[in-house]
């Protein structure tokens, strides 16, 4: 049985201890999603705003989380939170693809477009939660409940 | 070896094969299960696994149906289990003892039949702040078709039904949806008054013994109820098997939830006839194996005597609130009644700043399991203003070691999470 | 040792423990079961009953709820489960297999939830007069709700499914219901032929599979089917599990059908959100061990090979009704197809002028197990004009000593009833 | 187990081969009552025709049977029909309730009126099924027909 420093490496217990961008932002302009762990009641809240750069790509221009959870979901979603600021909507979802399969979780309908082959920094140090299944799902709201966010609703 | 207030479960123990198996721990070291959630399922002692493996290898046919001796056997020996469940919950006939696949389908099916009859848009249903999904998602999907309001008697601040308002409450409901026991808090409800101030008012009440029945001597008559629901799994029986109890007169009275073999007498192209209890709401075949499984779970209970499993989990429960606020000290939080005679062996706590599910994760590296989670009450989660809670659980196989195990895990959780 | 095109049965019979106890025989002397009601329920192989013990003894715990290892481990035991039933009928995505507690369960959650939604007085529901009443009680009780209108595919004289007028008793009809091998008649009906026409009309397909699954190998797609209904006692499984399998788009747009626990993402007083497949219709604690034990049914069926179980009960089932008329003689009729590889091992008989009832008894005499009986499908026992049949079913525990025994005790049937 | 012999008495087989009472009567002025064995799709129907005597009780003056079943249900049926006629009301609810204590059913709502003790004649014939469990429904579907077909419905 791998022992709990696989999971809770220090760079987690930082950012759950002091997460970063929490709060909310305004809707509209941003736009939120909520996300829910069925399995443990957690709830998460993704504010994101974006706006178009001069290479006309959708960017992040601002995030704040809001929920409550286990320490590797809100720390993975305040990894994400400093992660994805100033990037790219595509190259948000090459860091969730390659997040996701560093988690082992084969992304469906994945288009030629995503390159999960992406440095993941301090995103790395989730890599330990493999090792203990069911907090993968705890270790991916966040980026879950982003993609809602960003995707159109029709 | 041992004895707590008549239980010696030292024995009980030796009964369930996976309470006595090695188990990897986080050192690699072997280390026994102790197991803290039976309140989200329970372990099965031989006797259960045995009688099914048993039903398989020596009588397994389909009931009701056969003429063949082997047919008979199957049927004999599901219908044995039946008069034994009906005697178990006190029911008057074992007719009154419909199987189903669990407590969950047992509320469905009230729902549909007998609230699907009965409810219309001028009509009110009155359930608790404290119940389980189950006992609330069925009332929901049937109030959005049906257009019926729901209304909730809301809790005390120490876990308790608040039933102040009762009788204002009660005007224009037909039916009363209480849990017996929460799940969460342990809070032994007032079955018997809240069901004699509903039929004065002419509502009918659904009890969701679910918690109830496994943990505490149960007469269906006692406790005023006209419906009443539990479940197989969490009462030393298999998976799979959940038991409606209802007054005949009134079963009678509700029209057939699903349809198929055996629930009728005759079926022709235009319509069908309906068979008498409990076949009527049996549809299909029903879970003959786990039906027997059941059927022992409920000897190895009667054995031990139930007076003698409620006085072991009061004294434990005792044991384990006064335990845990003294090691773990001001940090922790027990939701629900403070008083043990008055709540089943449930513990939901809060334990400092740690979030439920890193304290099971810190709980699970030392083989113990708990449960972290909304347990299925997230209105209740609401009312508490959490998100989750840690729930350890106690039955006839824990022990105080268990508990003195579970208190030092504890301090380490809230110590390698605390901020 | 017998070999059957392909399978050794003499190794088979040893898997099965109810097989090879000595039974209290008529004269007193111990005898052999010879088990011939399959199609009403199959025997458990040791792997089987195994399987099952081993996950009480070793992995039981509540699943998709626990964060700790040994709910993990059941979780895990679970969904290796569907995956490897959702390949065995070659389901697109192990999402799309709702495990219900019976194939009745799966057909009425099939009326309730989408015929609750789509059908109103102007529609139509097309079944056929062979259906199980799984597959007829449900549409008849949401028929008296909803106001829509059951239409029958007709027999022909070798029971077979007349379908001379399907376009027009197609015309207005929104789902086709069709058994895809008959419980009475053996009858492999032409799912796919059905399917196609009823998809060019503007139908949906749902297909009871519980004779077909055990028997037949089965991929869900080539049968062009939408929705589809077995059931595991049947398949070598336990008791108390039974499976939808669904499109998922199709599944999606389907309301929840039973509330409760794990159906939901979030429940707040004033509503709930629904979870995704296939936990949207799987509401309460589901039948773990049953899961468990069907996918080792489904292990062993898939080590065997379904073709190769195919082969073994066309070349049985010619064999049956060659030897059977043989040594019966004029006085035994055998509904349904007349041609084995048009058919499963299903012998539906009538044995001169006894009645079937009378008959088994006389089988039961000597240890041989049938079933006498409507067999759950009335509306067909008129249609044949008959009360009731006396069904011999084969599987692949069964051989040609079985059959000969079978012939020689209808003879002795029929003589003692011959007025 | 059991033999047969226990089960097919000669006479039952006999009524079996030669039912008597078989036929309808008209209704009204009879009664008709129709039993189902939902195991084995047994259906019987029963006419019976009363009338009041000089002591002014019901009398059975005449009964039929008409269905379809097993050997047990038909010559249960045709033994009964034979056994009540002319007998009063009184009499065939306690040949009924003998035939049923014979079959070790407990008779719900006995009152005291009832004499479980009358002798039952050929009936005694139908003892041997009582060691056939299943069949003991076969044997006493007829005698449930009859009370429903005379019991007042209201
Ligand atoms: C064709 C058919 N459909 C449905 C069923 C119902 O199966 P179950 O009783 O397991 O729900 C059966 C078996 O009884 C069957 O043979
Ligand atoms: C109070 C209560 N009611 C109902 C249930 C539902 O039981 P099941 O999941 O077996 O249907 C549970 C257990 O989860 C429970 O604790």
């Amino acid at each position: 049985m791998p022992g709990l420093d696989d999971l809770y490496r220090e760079i987690i217990l930082d950012h759950y201890r002091s997460p970063r961008n929490r709060g909310e932002l305004e809707t509209p302009p941003a736009a939120k999603a909520e996300g829910f762990n069925p399995l443990c009641g957690d709830e998460i809240v993704v504010y994101v705003a974006t706006e178009t750069n001069n290479d006309g790509d959708e960017v992040v221009s601002d995030i704040a989380i809001g929920g409550q959870g286990c320490s590797i979901s809100q720390a993975s979603a305040s990894m994400m939170s400093a992660a994805v600021k100033g990037k790219t909507l595509t190259e948000v979802a090459n860091l969730t693809s390659s997040l996701k399969s560093m988690m082992s979780i084969e992304v469906e309908g994945t288009d030629a477009a995503v390159d999960s082959d992406v440095s993941l920094g301090d995103l790395q140090a989730l890599s330990g939660v493999v090792k203990f299944p069911v907090r993968i799902k705890c270790a991916t709201l966040a980026w879950n409940t982003l993609a809602e966010a960003v995707t159109p609703t029709d | 070896m041992t004895v707590v207030a008549g239980l010696d479960v030292a024995t009980i123990k030796a009964d369930f094969p996976i309470l006595n198996q090695d188990r990897a721990g986080s050192d690699g070291k072997p280390s026994r299960l102790i197991y803290l959630d039976s309140a989200s399922s329970s372990q099965k002692p031989r006797q259960v696994i045995d009688a099914m493996s048993s039903y398989y290898e020596n009588s397994n046919a389909n009931v009701n149906r056969g003429a063949y001796s082997l047919a008979v056997e199957a049927t004999d020996l599901l219908e044995g289990a039946r008069q034994r469940i009906a005697s178990f919950i006190g029911a008057p006939s074992s007719n009154e003892i419909i199987f189903t696949k669990n407590a969950t389908e047992a509320m469905n099916l009230v729902a549909r039949s007998w609230g699907g009859t009965n409810l219309g848009p001028d009509d009110a249903v009155l359930i608790t702040e404290m119940e389980h999904h189950a006992n609330i998602v069925p009332w929901q999907i049937l109030a959005a078709e049906k257009g019926f309001a729901i209304r909730w008697i809301p809790l005390t601040e120490d876990g308790q039904l608040d039933l102040t308002d009762l009788d204002r409450l009660l005007d224009g409901v037909s039916l009363v949806g209480v849990s017996a026991m929460s799940n969460v808090l342990g809070t032994l409800n007032p079955v018997r008054r809240i069901a004699d101030a509903a039929h004065a008012a002419g509502a009918i009440v659904l009890v969701d013994a679910a918690q109830l029945v496994p943990h505490v001597p149960t007469n269906v008559v006692d406790l005023g109820a006209d419906l009443l629901a539990f479940t197989g799994h969490k009462l030393l029986g298999p998976t799979g098997v959940g038991v409606l109890w209802g007054r005949a007169e009134l079963l009678d009275s509700m029209p057939p939830f699903l349809g198929g073999g055996d629930m009728i007498l005759d079926v022709r192209k235009d319509g069908f006839t309906t068979n008498s209890l409990p076949h009527k709401f049996e549809a299909g075949t029903p879970p003959i194996a786990e039906i027997v499984g059941l059927g022992a779970a409920v000897d190895y209970l009667s054995n031990l005597g139930m007076d003698a499993v409620r006085a072991h989990e009061v004294s434990l429960t005792a044991y384990a609130m006064r335990t845990l606020r003294e090691v773990v000290g001001e940090d922790l939080v027990i939701h629900g009644p403070a008083e043990p005679a008055a709540r089943g062996g449930v513990l939901s706590m809060k334990v400092g700043a740690a979030h439920p599910h890193d304290v099971s994760q810190v709980l699970d590296q030392h083989g113990i399991a708990v449960r972290a989670g909304h347990h299925c009450a997230k209105p209740l989660m609401r009312v508490l203003g959490v998100n989750a809670t840690t729930r350890a659980s106690l039955y006839i196989y824990n022990d105080e070691a268990d508990v003195d195990q579970l208190a030092e895990a504890l301090v380490e959780a809230r110590d390698f999470f605390t901020l």
